[in-house]
């Protein structure tokens, strides 16, 4: 059977038609620049406002020590990259480096004990005094904060400072100590004794350069009910829970939507949500050398102190 | 479309008239009369056996009894759920052809170059296939000359691979996993090629 | 900001099933260890698109820290363990791959669009190679442009724009340092 | 005035009695004398035409009986041999054979290793090869795009003025790419005259239209008397011809091209057609002197093939130097040696 | 102050995109779509009367010739044609009634900072790259050029300004000409601004971040993050059903749409499911608290500034009655037109610091009183 021929609408191909041009709809017009764009502006020679690049020292001519970026984690950036700007973490590290020149912050590592003064409006000094063991520190930038833990009159207590707060008067290091974990939550679940410290508990010297000793204590956790399921996460300072958990729960702990045992070994994975070494060893070297100015200044000025207190001395015993 | 849309009807035609031919047979066998071999469902139509065709129509005006009804019946059930007029074309092409892909076939690209060694046309951003084609062989054959090595023992040096013509490149290659191509170097794969892609 | 060499999305991509692997994260990274492994024997591949950019950042990845840390280092060691299902090719990441790769300031890998064979259907293809690879070129060499109507034009136009500047050189100075900063950036 | 009036009068008349037909006769008598008096570029064009037709129809008399030729085509898509006519096919006819790819590209066509025009019949057995603006050494289709941009301006000129403005082209120099313009010498016998960027834009505009009627460029090789004859309206070209002829190898035909129906000498090789033209742009007019012909003007250009993309910021930037006036030797008749090598239009090679 | 807020309301619909007229003569002509929609127009597609602005030619050019024309390009926008050929134009002064214009920022991220009472509040990072004035068309001219009466006669003319400058080969002429005037390179972004006739200001200006001071009161209107489709659950905070007992296809639906009897329809305005983000939102009277004059950068009170990281944001004057009081009524009028570098005779310092804020390089807080 032949189709029957027919004379093609005029109106028709014309809508036909209008339907075929090719259309460009982007997902999302979106009013967002990329990073790079942006950086591309900020050096363009042809902006107004351009901002001019020193020539990049080389990260060998200064010898950064390979701890001290443990010793100063506040100064990492927050790592997903699509959310960073170069801009405002140089100036948020301004900040800091101002605030570091005016506190001393030591340094100090979860396990440590420590001894923070801050002022309160409400102390009966108008400033209070805390010390505790240090379970955590995180943030970036100026929000890093760490956290202070104690047990007063059989309670515990813990205390959340922002690392940044003008409030803070004095950070001490009563002990210098490095744990096992990277945040020691479970002590909430030990009991107290794993978390009492006197107030009045003299600090413990350590001597210049030597390793920072590390407390490989086990703790022996209470019978549960736990605030969190510590048997998933696998803690090194902790005696075995076996007794403690049941035979199902040993069997969720091997499941492999639990395990995660893909993640382990996710190069990109990695890769995204942690800063790369090289950018580390640039922000280091810069941190480094402003901290090296700064005790340079320091140590002129209390020179210069020392000198006119001498002079002063002299004056006095003439 | 329309072809095949013609065709079914057709088909669908075809059965209802063996379906009445049937009920037909049937209803005259009830009565007693003679079968008819060739199905004589006329419409109106003239037929070839005209006297046959009389006679029956003798026999549906006579009695108006069980036979009619049913087929009515089946004719009813039928012809109620149907169109009553007929879609345009530019209807049917117009709700046919609103798909994506069909959009993506039709449209006229306007990235569409020749390639300035083979002269195919491809688009802007992709490779010429017909010199990729090249390629692929000569990669087949480079994979083949090496042998068993490539695919379970890798060698632990960089690999060359050494045309009859650029024999005298040998010394150059010196530590070097070399393989023998026993043929002469293709014009298209130039020899300092191999050291592309720096930085 | 974004230290990667290569084009990376936020998020990794989901990779449909395929023989051999099903769906689902731990499948994905199974399916991309065969991929992996495949890049750095053959050092070129034809896959899908999707396929090709997510085993891209992975193989990059794993030549990264293998420059890096080199064969001594024992988490490198195990992660081209991981990544590389047959064995002989750990010894050829870290001899061939990484002399190969140690000066490099770009990328390791390319990747290339394959034509689709009909227009509007099917996956996107693509080539996903090693560079510095002994095999022949997919993209056919760089044409010399200098010749063309246009660049004539233009090379011709630059010599003569120098040679007004010469006249008042106080205004050249500018731009070529604007110009060296902007190669330095 | 006169003649417009005359011209309604006529139409009135025309429309309102048929019985006036003696007098409308007698009007349109009028008009064509009064024509004729001053000779308009239409005019000359129109007659160079009809005699290019007759020459090209007794040319292809020659050709009795139809012979086949053997052409090998080297490059890409593929390498073929074609069986081809003599005489009568062109390389554009192979191209058609070939692919779509070489009649849209190609500039020009090597044919034994001379470049040939695209629609130059082929006269023996040869290897072929086609030349594009994309080459890796484009010089020789970069000299004739160059060269065709010189030809198009001459169209330009005699096409783009009112009728009351005979135009005389004189000559166009040999194609130098690193000039920055193309360039042709007439004589506009207007000179007071200087162009407006608008009025630039104008003459542009005629140029930019080729690309869509896609002319093509044809070339016949004619004897001295039939290019006098044609040219006789040319001062300059009449002058110029006995000096080309004797420079050829017969030593009596002079090259002439066709362009639409526009008819000019030039050595040649010309490109294929105007639908390769992307960008036009008449730029500048710069009044020289010439010590034999007087004073002239010299129309200068930018122009760029359709398979280079430019954007446009470039391409101002490039017609902003175009504009500056063109260090081509000015045309004499009777030149030193030194210069003839320099001067492409057939009209100045005389002089050696 | 009624007219305020619904002029703010118009400018949603009046983005920079409608300044992109294909004929360069028309650059201060408003362009408005007539076609009635209801409801608002969602749709990420730019309308058809467009003209395009962004190109991309391939240039088949070597890499010695592109840097070249860079470097023509360099030269050509370095000393623009000077604006000033007809002269400065007079600056007019201050009144409680101007509306000055605005600058195109981006937004860089969320930084805590704390007040020398020891608070602790976020503040938003923006930052003022590159922008200039493009055009100003005074108030008798705009009002006719937006095609409708506007309700605010002729009080108001029309400001655009451009953030970034770009080389001019990624866009098309009928774009790159609306800079012919102002004299600048192209710009990546255009927006436009509603100032008074006082506050006009001469094409060619470069706005910085000095056109606001630390302790005035700014409004931010950006784009919001586009999250796409989106079910109730997500776009209004909706309960969903249950996660089980029973519960079928229904976990993240929403309940009932309308009531029975005389109510019996679903309303308009019903909070339903659709298109999420990507949607002009405007945040009112927020404190500058600091400026930085070395990278150009504002710090702005709050976390509350839409838009995702790199966004770019117009920053105003802000139109709060209560906020405004204070210039009003000290005397203490901002910059008119604009923030001139010739005005201060001394060296700009390179940071402002709110008489609030605490000093990061200041002695730590302390409320012990020494006696």
């Amino acid at each position: 059977m032949a189709a029957p021929c027919r004379k093609v609408n005029y109106q028709f191909v014309k809508r036909s038609l209008r339907c075929f041009e090719p259309r460009v709809i982007p997902c999302r017009w979106s009013n967002t620049l990329r990073n790079q764009i942006v950086e591309k502006h900020r050096h363009s020679p042809l902006s107004s406002t351009r901002e001019l690049v020193k020539q990049q020292d080389d990260p060998s001519d200064v010898l950064v020590p390979r701890e001290f970026r443990f010793v100063h984690p506040d100064f990492l950036p927050y790592p997903i990259w699509n959310r960073r700007d170069r801009v405002r973490e140089k100036l948020e590290r301004e900040d800091m480096l101002k605030r570091r020149a005016v506190l001393d912050i030591p340094e100090f590592y979860v396990g440590s004990i420590m001894a923070v003064s801050i002022a309160d409006k409400n102390a009966p000094g108008k400033q209070n005094r805390f010390v505790g063991i240090c379970i955590d520190r995180a943030g970036h930038g100026l929000n890093h904060y760490f956290v202070l833990r104690n047990a007063i009159d059989g309670q515990g207590v813990e205390i959340k400072y922002d690392m940044y707060n003008p409030l803070l008067q004095k950070i001490e290091v009563l002990k210098m100590e490095k744990r096992l974990d990277p945040q020691l939550y479970y002590l909430r679940d030990a009991p107290l004794e794993y978390s009492t410290f006197r107030l009045d508990m003299e600090p413990v010297p350590i001597s210049k350069g030597a390793h920072v000793p590390l407390n490989a204590i086990k703790v022996k956790l209470n019978p549960r009910p736990w605030s969190r399921r510590w048997e998933r996460s696998n803690l090194k300072g902790v005696e075995p829970l076996d007794d403690y958990i049941t035979e199902k729960m040993k069997k969720q702990k091997q499941h492999p939507q639990i395990q995660k045992t893909w993640e382990m070994h996710d190069l990109m994975l990695k890769a995204r949500s942690s800063i790369d070494d090289r950018e580390v060893d640039q922000i280091m070297n810069e941190v480094y050398k402003r901290k090296e100015k700064i005790q340079k200044e320091k140590l002129q000025k209390r020179g210069q102190e020392g000198k006119r207190e001498g002079k002063k001395a002299q004056e006095v015993r003439r | 479309m329309a072809v095949t849309l013609i065709g079914r009807l057709g088909n669908l035609l075809h059965k209802l008239e063996t379906l009445v031919h049937r009920i037909r047979v049937q209803d005259s066998l009830n009565r007693g009369l003679p079968t008819l071999g060739v199905p004589n469902f006329d419409l109106g139509l003239d037929g070839v056996n005209s006297d046959l065709e009389s006679r029956l129509k003798q026999q549906k005006n006579s009695e108006s009894g069980s036979s009619r009804s049913v087929i009515d019946s089946i004719f009813g059930s039928i012809l109620w759920g149907v169109p009553k007029s007929r879609r345009t074309l530019e209807k049917r092409l117009t709700r046919k052809f609103q798909g994506k892909e069909f959009k993506e076939v039709t449209a006229i690209k306007k990235n569409i170059v020749a390639c300035l060694e083979c002269g195919t046309y491809h688009e802007m951003h992709t490779i010429c296939p017909k010199c990729y084609g090249k390629v692929r062989e000569e990669t087949a054959a480079m994979k083949a000359a090496m042998g068993e090595d490539f695919q379970y023992n890798h060698p632990r040096s960089e690999v060359v691979y050494l045309y009859e013509d650029d024999q005298e490149d040998r010394a150059k290659y010196k530590g070097k996993y070399i393989v023998e191509m026993k043929k002469p170097r293709p014009l298209w794969f130039a020899k300092n090629l191999l050291t592309k892609g720096h930085g | 900001m974004n230290m990667f060499r290569f084009p990376v999305r936020n998020t990794p991509r989901k990779l449909k099933k395929s023989f051999g692997v099903g769906s689902g994260p731990a499948e994905r990274i199974k399916k991309l260890q065969m991929l992996v492994t495949a890049l750095i024997r053959n050092e070129r591949l034809e896959a899908k698109e999707s396929y090709c950019l997510e085993t891209r950042g992975y193989a990059e990845q794993l030549i990264q820290i293998a420059i890096r840390n080199g064969d001594r280092h024992a988490e490198t060691m195990e992660k081209a363990d991981y990544w590389l299902l047959e064995k002989d090719l750990v010894h050829k990441l870290f001899k061939v791959l990484v002399p190969r790769y140690q000066n490099y300031t770009t990328a390791f890998t390319d990747y290339h669009f394959l034509p689709k064979k009909v227009p509007g259907s099917g996956v996107q293809m693509g080539i996903l190679e090693l560079k510095g690879n002994p095999w022949p070129p997919v993209v056919p060499r760089q044409r010399n442009q200098k010749y063309l109507l246009t660049n004539v034009l233009i090379s011709t136009a630059k010599e003569e724009y120098r040679m007004e500047k010469k006249i008042s050189p106080d205004l050249k100075n500018g731009t070529h340092d604007k110009l060296n900063q902007l190669d330095n950036t | 005035m006169f003649v417009r009036s005359v011209h309604n009068c006529c139409r009135v008349c025309l429309k309102n009695s048929a019985r006036s037909n003696a007098f409308s006769y007698f009007i349109k008598r009028l008009l064509n004398t009064k024509v004729a008096r001053k000779l308009t570029n239409e005019e000359a064009r129109h007659k160079r035409n009809e005699i290019f037709n007759e020459e090209r129809a007794r040319q292809l008399t020659f050709i009795t009986r139809i012979e086949k030729i053997q052409v090998e085509h080297k490059g890409p898509p593929e390498d073929c041999t074609l069986i081809m006519n003599k005489g009568l096919s062109t390389p554009f006819n192979c191209a058609m054979h070939i692919g779509e790819l070489l009649m849209n590209r190609s500039v020009l066509a090597l044919v034994n290793g001379k470049p040939w025009d695209m629609h130059r019949p082929l006269v023996e057995d040869c290897e072929l090869k086609f030349l594009h603006m994309k080459d890796e050494n484009p010089i020789l289709s970069n000299q004739a795009f160059w060269r065709s941009c010189s030809f198009i301006l001459g169209y330009i000129l005699e096409t783009a003025f009112k009728n009351e403005h005979y135009v005389e082209l004189c000559s166009f120099p040999v194609p130098n790419v690193t000039s920055g313009s193309f360039v042709y010498d007439a004589d506009l016998k207007l000179p007071d005259w200087s162009p407006s960027a608008m009025e630039l834009n104008c003459l542009s505009r005629v140029g930019q239209s080729l690309r869509y009627s896609d002319f093509k460029f044809e070339r016949l090789d004619i004897d001295v008397s039939v290019a006098l004859k044609m040219f006789e309206d040319n001062q300059f070209k009449s002058e110029q011809i006995p000096q080309i002829a004797v420079k050829s190898e017969t030593g009596s035909t002079v090259t002439v091209y066709r362009m639409g129906d526009h008819i000019d000498i030039s050595r040649g090789p010309l490109m294929g057609s105007t639908g390769m033209l992307s960008r036009f742009n008449v730029t500048a007019v710069h009044k020289i002197e010439s010590p034999q012909y007087g004073p002239l003007s010299r129309v200068q250009g930018i122009a760029i093939p359709m398979s280079l993309s430019l954007h446009y910021w470039t391409y101002e930037f490039l017609m902003k130097r175009a504009t500056k006036l063109n260090q081509a030797p000015i045309p004499t008749v009777f030149q030193a040696k030194s210069r003839s090598e320099t001067v492409d239009n057939q009209g100045e090679e005389k002089a050696n | 102050m009624a007219a305020f807020c619904i002029r703010s309301m118009l400018l949603r619909n009046l983005t920079c995109q409608n300044l992109i007229s294909a004929d360069p003569t028309l650059t201060a002509r408003v362009l408005v779509c007539h076609q009635q929609v209801r409801g608002r127009r969602r749709t990420c597609k730019p309308p058809s009367w467009f003209s395009k602005r962004r190109v991309s030619v391939k240039q088949d050019i070597t890499p010695e010739n592109a840097k070249f024309i860079k470097e023509v390009v360099i030269e050509t926008y370095k000393k623009p044609e000077s604006p000033l050929k007809d002269g400065p134009w007079a600056r007019g002064s201050w009144t409680p009634r101007t509306q000055r214009t605005g600058v195109l920022a981006i937004k860089l991220g969320i930084v805590p900072q704390w007040t020398k009472d020891g608070k602790k509040f976020k503040t938003t990072l923006l930052q003022v790259l590159d922008n200039h004035v493009i055009n100003y068309t005074p108030p008798e001219e705009f009002s006719k050029s937006m095609g409708w009466k506007p309700f605010w006669g002729s009080k108001y003319g029309s400001v655009v300004v451009g953030a970034l400058s770009c080389e001019p080969h990624l866009f098309s002429k009928s774009y790159n000409n609306l800079f012919a005037k102002a004299g600048v390179p192209p710009k990546r972004k255009l927006t436009r601004f509603l100032v008074t006739p006082d506050a006009a200001i001469q094409p060619g200006t470069p706005l910085n971040v000095m056109h606001f001071r630390v302790g005035d009161y700014v409004d931010c209107s950006a784009k919001t993050i586009g999250h796409g489709f989106q079910g109730v659950v997500k776009r209004w905070g909706m309960k969903g059903g249950p996660a089980s007992h029973g519960c079928t296809k229904a976990h993240r639906r929403m309940g009932s749409m309308g009531g029975g009897g005389a109510k019996a329809s679903v309303w308009k305005g019903k909070r339903m499911p659709g298109h999420m983000g990507m949607d002009w939102r405007i945040v009112k009277g927020l404190k500058i608290w600091r400026i930085d004059t070395k990278y150009n950068v504002l710090y702005v009170t709050g976390y509350s500034v839409p838009g995702p990281t790199h966004c770019y944001v117009r920053v105003y004057d802000t139109i709060l009655r209560h906020r405004r009081e204070d210039l009003e009524e000290n005397g203490n009028p901002p910059p008119m037109p604009t923030f001139y570098p010739e005005d201060i005779e001394e060296p700009i310092p390179e940071e402002y610091l709110d008489e609030e804020l605490f000093n990061f390089s200041s002695e730590s807080i302390s409320y012990v009183t020494e006696k």
